[in-house]
């Protein structure tokens, strides 16, 4: 099905930042928001993710460049990883039903709309799940399991 | 006391007088200490020892205390899987010494317990899977036990339902047998140990929970009960899955953490699978009871738990894997599932042995496999029991063996039960 | 026998035993048959007395049929729970030659051998005799006949959320799902039949003006017009926690081939749970009380009114209360001659007896003792009314013994129970969950008490409660029934009493009371109240055996869902496994992953080609893909304490562009994994470890900065699945990869960065195999230009690739140890030969564990070896170290080898004390494989004892 | 099948934590050895409330202080560690 895309992840970079930093302070320093759990926002340099209390995701080329910003190393590390991610881009507007085929996160809660983000298991996998708009949902897999996961959401 | 025999002719005339002949199997004794030997726990474990309490050591005054009815824990809860393919010495010789017990119960016990030793197999799904079932089977053959290595045509003559192709997610190398394994009718042997037990004079106290211990300094000299003080000379805490909490009664803290294991069992069919099939490398293993179900499992639920309650999910687990290898399960109807309490040890092997208190012993720690050591487990207890010293085949398996470092870890896990 | 009621429907033919026969669509199996005049459905479970059917749902427990053909056929399918579709094949079980004459039979003429237990008492012997009689056993045990083929039909498994989950579309469901909708909640109402409805379906009623089923579709279309979810066909099958309830739905029927999903397995979590599941209706006890012909009287009903099929011609309605009146009234109108009403209350009153009397001969005081047949059907009964008895000549007997609400989420939900001795029934208590019952299941039957804000017009409904039937205390000779599938009698729950099997829990694993594919669904109830009666005790003291799910029996397959054949568990790919494809791979599975083995040339076996390949590396050069080994990164001011807490070894003076190997131990003390570790920068390492501990590692990685050290400031990345990565091992490995870099390579456990095919990679100059080696990493999106580059480069110096065996093999020959084999979750580091690699200063995980006495006895450690056979023979892995064949092992091979470098075998080994008995011989013994090899005892290093090949 | 309130995911299926152990049984890296032991090898194993460990670990990786009861399975408290 081509409403189903699969693609490497590409630039994508993990932010830590350590367990005492001020997320806030982070943020002003090095010019980057920083959304809270479950959220994303975009800006011009790409997609910022919540993943868990201390780390966040960095997708688009456009962050590269922090990873030697002197303002962050008090307060965090960045790594690249994306080589370890396959980005599945749903585009289909049963995207939804689809996820509820493969795991137990209510996708169908209206409050888990565009911007919002999860990680959680699909098709016996960790996964993180970004909205990206009402018919249009990413799902990043481990890249070792993507023929699995794609098998099942293909329908194979 | 005095049973009436159980035989085919006693049944004959049975028949000729609507059965009404048939008396108790066992008396509803009513609490009367002093007894020489208070046994906490009517499981098939406890009321084995104390059939061979009276029977081989000639003790005469045991107690059985049962907090609910016998057979009503683990005894009846388990799949019903019997053999002694361990690849560790010590565990061979202690579930070996069982197995050889198990061959001659029925008769012993007057009670047909219906041990069947259709054999146990082990799967194997990769040429490393058959060195490591070639190494088990090497080392049990080396203690005399029996271990068949066979290969794929072998398994699929045995089991014909196997799904033998090349391509299956977990492919079928070989296996590894023990024709003597098999199973056995759980039920029937608390039962029929009780009865036995019963008739040597052993009091089998019903719905009696231990609330404490009475106490004359550092030592144990009875029990407190929900019907009662019961005093006694030595106590045998028998328990599995409530060991943690019996012993904590007595302020003892064991290598153990009580989880949950859960079972299922689908609609009766004609005979479809005469072997008990097992996989290591999957966690799944699976038989046919004689009433035609097949009773399957898999892996423990991993969490700490008393509740007798399983999680689904991990159902689906130990299903899918059964289907994996034999696909026509699939259309089979599970019509129960079911959730026993485990004594996840920290070594993965039973607990035998003294306490730090002077009269309490313990016996325990049997992890998901205490059923097939009944009657081993029974009569070597019995001996600690009745002479205040571990038998040889019991004694490593000793509570100071964990700080002192004579761990027996058959899988090689480690002391977190979860990851077993 | 279908009645001419105007009821026009498209007919559907099916088959039973081979006739063809036509019903109608929307027709139950069981009613279709009925239809037909077919009463004879099936063979009781021990008895194999002739059975028809006895209920309208899925409590019945004796019509089971075999419904569908060869791989699509499904054993003990209740024929009351598969509609009627075009080609339907149903077959009778547990009975041969045939149903109508059935050797098994004889059973019941030797009943009286055999009562409850009967097995316990006899069959002595040695457990072969046993088997041989079990064979027997077991052929006559089981009902229908096991698939023999792989399952055809596919399975889903789907999640849904709600706030309101509501059980049971009947009355009191429907109505409960309405007003959840209303309150704008998100509702999900599930119900077992393929209809909405429930009572409504059977019941001749009217509903704000309209017939009650139409105001069930109503309903419905407002929840789903809400945005609800309605799942009909969908049985609830399981309560867990935190109002966890799994539930399945048929969308194909039993046997029916389909293309979709046969079966869906929903897993629902709810805020609350409303179970409106109903109520199941008692048999009465009585002589033969299982005869076909003697139904329970709502399935009467629900034949009569819902399907306009009646079971008969001349009937008998047998009562302990009102409701079963309304079968009567249903008959009559179907044109059935109501013999009589028998009603076992002394002196019934009120609305509905009136209405009976003036049409109806009611007979009061009055109960059934015995039926009899004639042929395969019920032919007369005989009834105990006041003081005498009376025979009735009738085909057909319906029969109430009260009725049960249906309890099973409720008690599986942790609920409690609260007995109500009027109704003679449990009914529901407090919840432990967040849920409620409502309806029958809490057993309120009127309508217009259930349905407060419509109009209910129900001239029948104003009667009492079902009250239980009389206990039956063998006032007539012969068998009564309590459980009907597993054939327990009132005989042998007495049997079982005096015995003392005298727990209900007993009672039921002696007599199997309640163990059918039905739990005990009817019976259960009713073989209580007899225990009751028996020990002289209330009905509730008796105790209660445990609701387990499954409610109704689940197809294995609906469990596993989509977890089948290649995805029954994942499988994780290479990222370059197209070209190990390429390349003639011959794939191993290593936990989830599939592995490159070795790449056998035409003709070639795996043991020829794994030992060509390993002499190429020790010759030339050879390309390993160790992609799925674990990698992470440890980054920030605080890594090197995580990295000491974590690591055994010294660690804190590794020079930044430097690696060392380490060891990871567990808490008490056995190694856990090992791997190398590199300071990347002052504060970046890099860790490496084994494939199968991964996800072991990662989470003790974590585990150990959270819970132990309190956050320090160091995060933890995991890259194993960023970096693919290439080892590149043998002589030639410095001048292939410098040729490829254009740069020079790093020093031996150096690292540097490079571009290799015009992609960035990091190159750490790190050995397993002995030789010169590098593992090259590479983002795994950009690994296959570097892969391609390293093989050519390799090829062109007279190498290639090589596979997981060569690797085993090199590492066999310089004594390294695996996780999993030498590291076997039973060796500390001393076993290991390592106890020098360990920091002195301790304060890394597992020393405490360390300091245990017998840790250090040598005599009862097993203890790391080399074995060198002694003659041409290979050794067997796994085989036992021996003395002499038959004695006591004192150890095992643990990995064996051919050499590389030379001929002969070797092996590594776990040897008691061993590391003091080089130059000890012994056997290496594996009885399985009859092989016995002789070998001697060394150090567990075969070749270059120096390090010359691999330092620079 | 337990719904754990994550501090950080909210509540989420059992199916994605794992348990580590209670927390009396932390071996701290400075525990004297029978310390350790002691913690590392025995258990109160309570039939009521105890204190837990788990890890969020199919999730967002948090470790986690649970308070729950083995016979009810009533999580009372959950904190982040």
């Amino acid at each position: 099905m081509t409403d189903v895309i699969a693609s490497p992840a590409g630039a994508l970079f993990a932010l830590d930042l350590w367990h005492s930093a001020d997320p806030a302070a982070v943020a002003a320093a090095i010019s980057l928001a920083l959304p809270a759990p479950g959220q994303a926002v975009e800006d011009e340099r790409g997609t910022v993710l919540r993943l868990s209390r201390q780390r966040w995701w960095l997708l688009g080329d456009g962050f590269a460049d922090l990873a030697h910003d002197s303002a962050l190393t008090d307060h965090g590390v960045i790594s690249a990883v994306g080589g370890g991610w396959t980005r599945v881009q749903m585009t289909r507007p049963d995207w939804r039903a689809l996820l509820m085929t493969s795991g137990l996160i209510d996708a169908e809660h209206p409050d888990f709309g565009p911007g919002s983000t999860a990680i959680s298991l699909l098709c016996h996998v960790r996964c993180v799940i970004h909205v990206r708009a009402a018919q249009a949902c990413d799902i990043f897999v481990p890249a070792s399991y993507t023929d699995h996961c794609l098998a099942q959401w293909r329908g194979q | 006391m005095g049973a009436e025999r159980y035989s085919a002719l006693a049944l004959l005339r049975g028949a000729m007088t609507g059965h009404r002949h048939w008396g108790r199997a066992w008396r509803a004794a009513e609490p009367r200490g002093p007894y020489d030997v208070i046994i906490i726990g009517g499981g098939g474990h406890g009321l084995a020892t104390a059939y061979y309490l009276a029977r081989d050591h000639g003790v005469r005054r045991v107690a059985v205390v049962e907090k609910g009815y016998i057979g009503g824990g683990n005894t009846g809860r388990n799949t019903t899987i019997v053999r002694s393919n361990y690849r560790q010495p010590a565990l061979q010789r202690l579930f070996e010494y069982s197995l050889k017990l198990w061959h001659g119960l029925s008769d012993d016990l007057n009670y047909n317990v219906m041990f069947s030793p259709r054999g146990a197999l082990f799967l194997g799904h990769s040429d490393a899977d058959m060195v490591r079932l070639a190494e088990r089977g090497d080392a049990m053959i080396a203690q005399g036990l029996d271990a068949d290595l066979i290969d794929r045509d072998a398994v699929a003559r045995l089991v014909p339902l196997l799904d033998m192709g090349r391509d299956a997610r977990w492919p079928i190398e070989g296996g590894l047998i023990q024709r003597r394994g098999g199973t056995a009718r759980h039920d029937a042997v608390a039962w029929g140990y009780a009865r036995a037990a019963d008739d040597l004079g052993v009091d089998i106290i019903e719905n009696c929970e231990v609330t404490g211990f009475l106490r004359d300094g550092n030592r144990v000299t009875g029990v407190s009960t929900t019907r009662g003080d019961i005093s006694g000379g030595r106590t045998g805490i028998c328990v599995a899955g409530n060991s943690g909490h019996v012993a904590g009664l007595a302020g003892l803290r064991l290598p153990l953490e009580s989880h949950t294991l859960q079972a299922w069992v689908t609609e009766p069919v004609k005979p479809m699978i005469d072997t008990v099939v097992m996989s290591q490398t999957l966690h799944c293993y699976f038989s046919q009871s004689d009433k035609g179900g097949i009773v399957g499992g898999g892996d423990p639920d991993f969490f700490p738990s008393y509740a007798q309650r399983g999680a689904p999910l991990r159902l689906d687990d130990s299903i899918s894997q059964a289907i994996a290898l034999a696909p026509a399960l699939s259309r089979l109807r599970m019509v129960r599932t079911w959730a026993g309490v485990t004594d996840m040890s920290f070594d993965g092997s039973p607990v035998i042995g003294e306490t730090p208190l002077d009269g309490l012993y313990v016996n325990g720690g049997w992890c998901y496999g205490g059923f097939k050591a009944t009657p081993g487990s029974g009569k070597l207890y019995a001996h600690l029991l009745a002479t205040g010293t571990s038998h040889a085949i019991t004694a490593p398996f000793d509570l100071a063996r964990f700080a002192q470092g004579r761990t027996i870890d058959e899988v090689g896990a480690g002391p977190m039960p979860q990851h077993r | 026998m279908r009645s001419g009621s105007g009821i026009t429907a498209e007919s559907v033919a099916f088959s039973f035993d081979g006739t063809t026969y036509h019903g109608q669509r929307g027709d139950t199996l069981a009613a279709a048959l009925i239809a037909n005049g077919v009463q004879l459905v099936a063979r009781s479970f021990k008895l194999h007395r002739p059975r028809g059917i006895m209920a309208a749902g899925v409590e019945e427990a004796s019509a089971l049929v075999t419904v569908g053909s060869g791989a699509h056929g499904e054993p003990n399918v209740r024929a009351s729970d598969v509609y009627l579709y075009p080609g339907l094949v149903a077959r009778s079980q547990n009975a041969w030659p045939s149903l109508r004459r059935d050797i098994g039979a004889v059973n019941s003429l030797a009943a009286a051998l055999i009562p409850a237990g009967f097995y316990y008492k006899t069959f002595f012997g040695p457990p072969s005799r046993w088997m041989l009689y079990e064979r027997f056993i077991r052929r006559a045990a089981g009902l229908g006949q096991p698939p023999r083929l792989p399952d055809p039909d596919h399975y889903g498994h789907r999640s849904a959320f709600c706030d309101v989950l509501v059980v049971g579309a009947g009355p009191a469901g429907l109505n409960a799902a309405l007003a959840a909708t209303l309150a704008g909640k998100r509702v999900i109402l599930i119900e077992q039949d393929v209809l909405p409805g429930g009572t409504l379906l059977r019941e001749d009623v009217t509903i704000n003006g309209a017939p009650g089923a139409h105001w069930a579709q109503y309903v419905v279309a407002r929840i789903l017009e809400a945005g609800g979810r309605v799942l009909t066909r969908t049985t609830a099958t399981g309560y867990w926690d935190d109002n966890f309830v799994t539930a399945v739905e048929r969308r194909v029927e039993p046997g029916q081939p389909g293309t979709g999903e046969a079966q869906v397995s929903w897993r629902l979590r709810c805020g609350e749970v409303v179970l409106a599941t109903g109520a199941i209706e008692r048999p009465l006890v009585f002589v033969n009380n299982d005869l076909p012909g003697v139904m329970l009287a709502g399935a009467v009903r629900e034949l009569a009114l819902r399907h306009g099929v009646v079971p008969g011609r001349r009937a008998v309605i047998a009562t302990s209360h009102d409701e079963a009146y309304r079968t009567a009234f249903a008959l009559a109108a179907l044109g059935v001659d109501i013999v009589a009403i028998l009603d076992s209350r002394a002196d019934p009153a009120g609305p509905v007896i009136a209405v009976a009397r003036a049409r109806f001969t009611v007979l009061t005081d009055a109960r059934p003792l015995r039926a009899w047949r004639r042929g395969m059907a019920m032919a007369g009964l005989e009834a105990q009314v006041g003081g005498t008895r009376q025979s009735f000549a009738i085909d057909c007997l319906a029969m109430s013994g009260g009725s049960s609400p249906v309890l099973h989420l409720h008690r599986q939900a942790g609920g409690a129970l609260e007995f109500d001795a009027a109704r003679g029934a449990f009914l529901p208590g407090a919840g432990r969950q967040r849920h409620s019952t409502l309806g029958a299941a809490a057993g309120v039957h009127d309508l217009a008490a259930l349905l407060p804000d419509a109009t209910v017009v129900d001239p029948l409904g104003a009667g009492t409660p079902p009250a239980p039937g009389p206990v039956w205390r063998d006032e007539a000779p012969g068998k009564a029934f309590v459980d009907f599938q597993n054939d327990v009698t009132t005989a042998d729950l007495a049997l079982a009493q005096r015995e003392g099997y005298v727990s209900v829990e007993h009672t039921k694993r002696y007599t199997t009371l309640g163990m059918g594919t039905d739990q005990g669904k009817t019976g259960a109830m009713v073989a209580l109240a007899q225990i009751a009666d028996l020990r002289a005790l209330p009905l509730p003291d008796t105790g209660l055996t445990t609701f387990r799910a499954p409610y109704t029996p689940v197809t294995l397959g609906a469990f596993a869902g989509p977890m089948r054949g290649d995805h029954a568990a994942p499988l994780r790919r290479l990222a370059l496994a197209n070209a190990h494809d390429a390349l003639g791979a011959l794939w191993v599975p290593a936990g989830a992953w599939m592995r490159p083995r070795a790449y056998p040339h035409q003709g070639e076996s795996l043991g020829v080609a794994s030992l060509r390949e390993a002499r190429m590396v020790r010759a030339n050069v050879g390309v390993v893909d160790v992609s799925s080994l674990a990698k992470f990164e440890i980054a920030g001011p605080d890594a090197l304490t995580l990295v000491a807490a974590v690591c055994a070894t010294p660690v804190a003076k590794l020079a930044v562009g430097r690696g060392r190997y380490t060891v990871m131990l567990r808490e008490d003390g056995m190694v856990m994994d090992d791997g190398t570790l590199w300071r990347l920068e002052e504060t970046r390492w890099l860790l490496t470890s084994s494939t199968g501990g991964a996800a072991r590692m990662a989470r003790h990685l974590t585990y150990v900065a959270d819970v132990l050290l309190g956050h320090p400031r160091a995060a933890v990345v995991d890259l194993g699945e960023h970096w693919a990565g290439l080892a590149l091992a043998g002589p030639a490995a410095a001048h292939v990869l410098a040729g490829l870099t254009g740069a020079p390579v790093p020093a031996h456990m150096g690292l540097d960065a490079a571009h290799l095919a015009g992609v960035p990679v990091r190159i750490l100059a790190a050995s397993y195999s002995g030789e010169r080696a590098f593992e090259v990493h590479v983002r795994r999106d950009q690994a296959a230009p570097v892969f391609a580059a390293l093989v050519e480069a390799a090829r062109a110096a007279g190498g290639g690739v090589y596979g997981l065996d060569a690797m085993d093999h090199l590492r066999v020959e310089k004594g390294h140890v695996v996780i999993g084999a030498e590291a076997d979750g039973r060796t500390t580091p001393a076993d290991l030969g390592m106890a020098g690699m360990l920091r002195k200063t301790g304060g890394y995980v597992g020393w405490q564990g360390l300091t245990r006495p017998a840790l250090a006895d040598a005599a009862t450690r097993r203890q790391l070896v080399g074995l060198t056979a002694l003659d041409a023979g290979a050794i067997a892995e796994g085989a036992m170290l021996v003395a002499r064949e038959g004695a006591e092992p004192v150890g095992h091979v643990t990995t064996a080898a051919p050499r590389v470098a030379g001929e002969g075998a070797i092996a590594l080994g776990l040897l008691l004390n061993g590391a003091a008995r080089h130059g000890d011989r012994l056997l290496a013994w594996s009885p399985t494989r009859h092989s016995t090899v002789p070998v001697e005892v060394g150090p567990p290093l075969f070749f270059d004892p120096e390090g010359a090949r691999y330092r620079d | 099948m337990l719904l754990i309130p994550c501090p950080h995911c909210g509540p989420r299926n059992q199916e994605e934590f794992a348990y580590e152990r209670t927390l009396d049984s932390v071996v701290r890296l400075d525990d004297a050895p029978d310390v350790a032991l002691s913690a590392l090898y025995t258990r109160a194993n309570l039939r009521g409330d105890d204190h837990e460990i788990w890890t969020h670990a199919q999730g967002c990786g948090q470790w986690l202080r649970l308070t729950r009861h083995r016979m009810t399975h009533a999580i009372h408290s959950v904190e982040p560690l």
